[in-house]
């Protein structure tokens, strides 16, 4: 059994599916699917990896991203219009410029790849990818490994103080107005009287 | 046309002689992350939502992965780093992601916005 | 060479995917005679016949549903138990997949799990399955951290990642025994995630059905299916990250790892009959307050356990 | 080798569970329109159910993907662990007592509480 053209056979597949499915991403009605062919993108590369012996990277591109875009897909449902694909529609504004811009970064970027001499290293027999990753986190970037803790901290504040609808002071969306049915008309479902209670908190304005 | 096709069976038939992968070198797999960023920036600039905006720097990000990986596989002779910037990418992904859903809900409640220009009052 | 690390395998896995299925219909109805429920029928024939019934049943549709994505989704719940599948090491050299990182692909078959029921429920359009369907998401995202905290526990003493390595570091004690609390958090996960007995809340009764609620005929046969597929290669990670996998006296590794999976199946379906189920809202609560610390815990008592020795 | 061993048993898997719902229903004639209403205990819905919603649990899912990029530096530390020893207690100890900080901050702000 040849084992290269069957490495070449997989890649090249699993680069067409990458490639096809992230353009759908931004060409499909439904956003839920959207993020679902996001998803599909990320497990093509993922799988890419895997043929490049990144064993540990690319399965964890299998469970990041699984996690990261069924998030993408719920926040999707929450904020926009249209999730479902029931009625086609175009969310576009500057797609021309946007457009340009695509081409030439792929043009600019693979003209880099084409003309640039790489070192030609590859990894070494015996290499470990994982264990070897574990050794440099704990010595060498320690710092690295550890200031991501912090950053990682901060972030998880961030969220909670931003989106979390409770709080200490009473519920967050005190105050805040869902969308009119009709442009400009009355807002839709709106409670009449505050079933919570806490007149004495007020809502957090952005300025 | 008829010149690249037959520069393609050149290569695979060596490919087939040699025994070894011809089209997974690290040109094509920088080919391919150069598409993903290219497809990303479309999206990323053309979109209106900022849900899709989101999208458009989460593909992106995904071919500066692949590009990493390549490297550390193809021209880094494995060192640590290079995977140490993979995990490092994604966790930017994941911050970016739970931050902007964050902002997103937290601007939500008090405009009743999403679109990226509803929020350009803003900028003032 | 190619028959032993390839074909033999493949034959094994899909024939465990196919028969453990049946099995675990089988055992369900049996442990529910046991317990008092009213006797159905003939437990050995009544699932080939319900699947029979199922295979000539009209499938249903919803108005305006996600046609490909609600046909694809029970297919790729099955192909997903397949990969789980396929991860069990059954002796020393037969195994299909014997990667480096075969923890880490069982974690990201739970993380594409979550993926793939909430669009089974999605894909249908209808209100109840929908709610199952975002249900489940909750619940899987929480279980999911769980049974990593649990199985990075298991990988301490192997030193890798690797099933099989994970199995030969039970050499002299089972990890049963070493981590006492990691195999009740990871049936609990395992409850969860093919939403079984007390957890079953996607599917649930009070949601006629739930993500299944508008399914019938053929794919909801093979959603049964893979549910059932899914809970067997459960038990298949179970047996090898907790009960020693091959290892055993007496018997050959492959018939001790069918006998321990039969015993994880048989304990999964009793806690179903037996535990009432658990209202969603409370049970995420529960996974973040009450199970991840424990889960906290089982690693910190892993991670000493490990170095002591 | 193993990949293509894991391409095959999907790929069985992927085309059996499609070939057993499409076989059997390539003849059948579809449900009629009234049959196809969505099961709403006995109501008929306004809408479709493909609409906005508000998923209650949305900050546990936003703090869920900060504290799973934990996982990724777990799994390579738990293969050295046993090798580093004392270092490896210590380093993960204090990113792991960083994370709970927040973890427990988010219990305290009742991120964990549906509804």
């Amino acid at each position: 059994m040849n084992h290269g053209i069957l490495v070449d056979i997989a890649f090249l597949l699993l680069a067409v599916l990458a490639v096809v499915s992230g353009w759908r991403v931004f060409r499909t009605d439904s956003m839920v699917r959207a993020s679902f062919f996001l998803l599909l993108s990320f497990i093509a590369v993922g799988a890419i990896m895997l043929l490049l012996a990144a064993e540990y990277l690319g399965v964890a591109m299998f469970f990041m991203m699984g996690v990261e875009m069924m998030v993408m897909a719920l926040f999707m449902v929450m904020f926009m219009m249209n999730p479902a694909g029931l009625n086609p529609m175009v969310m576009v504004h500057q797609h021309r410029i946007s457009m340009g811009a695509g081409v030439t970064a792929f043009l600019v970027l693979g003209l880099m790849a084409l003309l640039t001499r790489f070192p030609n290293r590859p990894l070494p027999a015996g290499l470990e990818p994982v264990a070897s990753l574990g050794h440099e986190m704990l010595g060498g970037s320690m710092l690295i490994f550890e200031s991501a803790a912090v950053v990682l901290l901060a972030t998880m504040i961030g969220v909670v103080v931003l989106s979390s609808h409770r709080g200490r002071y009473g519920a967050a969306n005190e105050g805040s107005l869902p969308p009119g049915l009709a442009p400009g008309g009355d807002p839709a479902g709106k409670p009449k009287e505050d079933q919570d209670g806490g007149h004495e908190h007020h809502h957090h304005h952005h300025h | 046309m008829v010149a690249m096709s037959t520069t393609i069976i050149t290569i695979t038939r060596q490919a087939l002689l040699a025994r070894k992968e011809v089209w997974m070198t690290l040109v094509t797999l920088l080919l391919l992350a150069a598409a993903l960023i290219g497809i990303g920036l479309y999206g990323a600039l053309s979109q209106q939502s900022f849900v899709m905006l989101m999208m458009g720097l989460e593909l992106m990000l995904n071919g500066v992965m692949l590009a990493a990986v390549a490297f550390w596989a193809l021209s880094g002779a494995g060192a640590p780093e290079g995977q140490l910037l993979t995990i490092i990418v994604m966790a930017v992904m994941a911050i970016e992601m739970a931050m902007g859903f964050a902002l997103v809900v937290a601007v939500y409640r008090g405009k009743q916005a999403d679109m990226t220009e509803a929020l350009s009052e803003l900028k003032q | 060479m190619i028959l032993n690390e390839m074909v033999l395998p493949i034959i094994v896995v899909l024939a465990v995917l196919v028969g453990g299925a049946y099995s675990v219909a089988v055992m369900d109805r049996v442990i529910a005679t046991r317990l008092g429920a009213p006797r159905a029928g003939n437990p050995w024939l009544s699932p080939l016949t319900r699947g029979a019934w199922l295979l000539v049943q009209q499938a249903n549709v919803t108005e305006a549903p996600d046609g490909r994505a609600w046909r694809l989704a029970p297919a790729l719940y099955l192909a997903l138990a397949a990969t789980g599948l396929a991860l069990v090491p059954w002796s020393e050299t037969l195994v299909a997949t014997d990667l480096a990182t075969s923890v880490v692909l069982w974690g990201s078959v739970e993380a594409l799990a979550t993926v793939v029921i909430f669009l089974h429920g999605w894909s249908a359009n209808a209100p109840l399955a929908l709610i199952g369907a975002y249900r489940y998401v909750a619940l899987g995202l929480s279980y999911l951290l769980i049974s990593m905290f649990v199985l990075i526990g298991v990988a301490l003493p192997a030193e890798s990642l690797q099933l099989t390595q994970v199995v030969m570091s039970q050499e002299g004690l089972w990890n049963v025994v070493r981590q006492p609390l990691g195999l009740p958090l990871f049936l609990v996960v395992g409850l969860g995630m093919t939403f079984w007995g007390p957890l079953n809340l996607a599917d649930s009764t009070d949601l006629a059905g739930g993500t299944a609620s508008e399914v019938s005929g053929p794919p909801r046969l093979v959603w049964d299916v893979a549910r059932a597929a899914m809970l067997v290669a459960f038990s298949g990670i179970a047996a090898s990250a907790f009960l020693g996998g091959w290892l055993g006296p007496w018997l050959s590794g492959p018939l001790w790892m069918v006998v321990k999976m039969l015993a994880v199946l048989a304990v999964l379906l009793w806690l179903g009959r037996v535990v009432p189920r658990v209202a969603p809202e409370r049970c995420v609560t529960g996974m973040w307050v009450v199970l991840l610390p424990l889960a906290f815990v089982d690693l910190i008592w892993a991670g000493v356990a490990a170095l002591w020795q | 080798m193993e990949l293509l061993t894991l391409f095959i048993i999907l790929l069985f898997a992927l085309g059996a569970g499609w070939l057993v719902q499409w076989l059997p229903q390539r003849h059948s004639s579809m449900p009629t329109y009234p049959q196809r209403a969505p099961f709403l205990g006995g109501g008929s819905p306004d809408t479709h159910a493909w609409n906005r919603y508000h998923v209650r649990y949305y900050p546990m899912t936003l703090l869920l993907i900060a504290f799973e990029m934990e996982m990724m530096f777990m799994y390579p530390w738990a293969v050295v662990y046993v090798e580093e020893g004392l270092k490896a207690v210590m380093e993960m100890g204090m990113f792991l007592a960083i994370l709970s900080v927040g973890i427990v901050y988010a219990w305290r702000e009742g991120v964990f509480k549906w509804q």
